[in-house]
């Protein structure tokens, strides 16, 4: 970019509260004058914008020897629904999660037989207390086990309008899924076999 | 340089370009630009003989060409025939000028989309040429730990139970399982009674019909058991429209 | 933190400056007024701060329902060392992604027939990891074939308001490139193109 003539202290102003903005960490002054176009005064510029702010929802602040935009210190009431620490689910968890999804209503023994490992107590404990899956009706079996089904949390959530758009099996294939190969333990080497897709359908419902 | 050469160096420049080509359609997109036309003038007939003159040259070459690359010359050959010939009154199919019109259509939702992919790609981007805050802040207090998943996480870990399910010994229960087997001997017992139309539904073994799963393999099993009887002669099938019911009639 | 009072306009003003100052993800009006103390006129106060905000370095922008900080476009030259290198997307994921903006909703076989070719592996793929795309209701064709949809994250990285504002959309409309026009058909016709598109959904595999 090439100016002929330095930018207003209007546009000078524009700048740098873009920079601060944009900035991963605060910037000193010499950092953002280096970006901004030859002949700028970005100290003059930084204090008008400091002034702008002043008494303003969001603040310039100094940092060391840099500067950064912060909000307001009386504001911190807002901020507080937003400090929540997000982690990944555990693998035990999304494939229980993905079984209910899929086979819903599902019993615990459902989910165990299609997972070949016990569920442990933790998970679906876990996965009640996230609001994404709950109990449906007990089946009419022996021994009237409970049931899970998912929940609008869920739906939600994964910006699902309804648990039956999931993809199937095939579609799952289609769109490269079903290749990504387990970590190789055991057996894991052989292709899919096509009469599962098959099975899976039945149980879709 | 020899005429030879020339002719062959061009055809070989043609063929290094198929590469470049994402199918047929792409392919006959690049050679209508040559037109120099609007898409909806383009003249069909010419950019058939150029699409067909270079599948030709692939053959001279002996280059392999993709299937859909030949479909597409069976096809537009065909239309040219049709485009040449005169109009049928008795032909009831849909006439020559229409489906060229279809393939000038296609030509031109391709251009249309391209156009508009290189327009939006044009356009400003987050984090390229507008950005939002570089350090959202940290926020103090009520520390809460949720979990989250995306739905392709969700996905890939119900194909990843799916496959592996595959690798241990098979003991789902068959209780809810109507082979076609047993479907085909329990109609071809029947098939006697099969003298009028019928629908398939009502002769689904009892106590089939109400659970789903049961329902569902009982209805794909005496499906392909009565496909398979129409194959042998033995009945007849038809079906109004899309998912009405199936019927079925003895033959003869 | 209780107020008796609801706070003044400018007291709101600020609410809503420091709000969307602090997030990098846009929110909806609803969300700053659940975080407001009551009586709150949160519509008013994001009105208000638009006003302020007008031709300044940053700016307030629409994305779907909610509303974010950006830095003003004719900035971007500054913004150099904050570019994060992305992967480049291909030129058949960035053409499936156009083909869905623009078809919303749309299948698999649907984006196949605009571009004449399968859509390779792994393209879906790439455009719902960067939570471009995602999928909408299923069809209700024969296969009842799932179907994607652009997202409000897609608006935010091509600075849209709503889908409605994407380059060119009325011409496009206007010119009946947008319609799903079947081919003429004939069941012993060889075209390239012949088949439907939940049936092409049913017969994938």
């Amino acid at each position: 970019m090439t100016h002929f003539a330095p930018p207003t202290m209007a546009e000078q102003e524009r700048m740098v509260e873009a920079m601060l903005f944009a900035a991963a960490a605060p910037l000193s002054v010499a950092e953002m004058g280096a970006r901004m176009p030859q002949g700028s005064d970005p100290a003059e510029a930084l204090a008008a914008v400091r002034r702008t702010y002043a008494g303003r929802g969001v603040a310039v602040v100094r940092v060391g020897d840099a500067w950064a935009f912060r909000t307001a210190p009386d504001l911190a009431f807002l901020m507080q629904r937003e400090v929540v620490e997000t982690r990944k689910l555990s693998r035990a968890a999304i494939e229980t999660l993905a079984i209910i999804a899929y086979h819903q209503p599902a019993t615990r023994a459902e989910i165990e037989e299609i997972r070949g490992v016990a569920v442990s107590r933790g998970t679906i404990d876990q996965l009640m207390e996230l609001e994404w899956i709950r109990l449906g009706r007990r089946r009419m079996t022996p021994g009237r086990p409970v049931t899970f089904v998912v929940t609008d949390v869920f739906l939600d959530h994964f910006g699902l309008e309804n648990a039956r758009d999931l993809p199937g099996l095939n579609e799952l294939r289609a769109a490269g899924l079903l290749e990504n190969r387990p970590a190789p333990d055991a057996a894991d080497q052989i292709g899919p076999d096509e009469e599962d897709a098959g099975q899976a359908e039945l149980f879709e419902e | 340089m020899e005429q030879h050469t020339q002719n062959r160096l061009a055809a070989e420049a043609l063929i290094v370009d198929v590469e470049g080509f994402e199918g047929p359609l792409d392919m006959l997109l690049s050679l209508s630009r040559t037109q120099k036309v609007d898409l909806r003038r383009i003249s069909i007939s010419e950019l058939a003989n150029q699409y067909l003159m270079f599948v030709e040259r692939a053959a001279e070459l002996r280059i392999e060409l993709a299937a859909d690359y030949l479909v597409m010359a069976a096809w537009l050959a065909y239309l040219k025939s049709r485009l040449l010939l005169p109009v049928d009154p008795e032909d009831h199919g849909p006439s020559a000028e229409d489906m060229a019109a279809h393939l000038a259509f296609q030509l031109e939702r391709l251009q249309a989309m391209r156009d508009a992919a290189a327009q939006l790609m044009a356009r400003d981007q987050l984090g390229r040429d507008i950005f939002a805050r570089g350090e959202p802040e940290h926020l103090v207090a009520n520390r809460r730990v949720t979990h989250t998943a995306s739905l392709i996480d969700l996905m890939r870990a119900y194909a990843r139970t799916r496959t592996r399910d595959e690798f241990r010994p098979f003991v789902m229960d068959r209780k809810n399982i109507f082979t076609m087997e047993e479907a085909l001997e329990r109609m071809r017992g029947m098939l006697n009674y099969f003298g009028a139309w019928t629908d398939l539904n009502e002769h689904l073994p009892e106590g089939w019909g109400l659970h789903p799963a049961r329902r569902r393999s009982a209805t794909a099993a005496h499906f392909a058991a009565v496909l398979e009887m129409a194959k042998r002669g033995q009945i007849e099938l038809r079906q109004g429209e899309t998912f009405a019911p199936i019927q079925i009639r003895k033959r003869g």
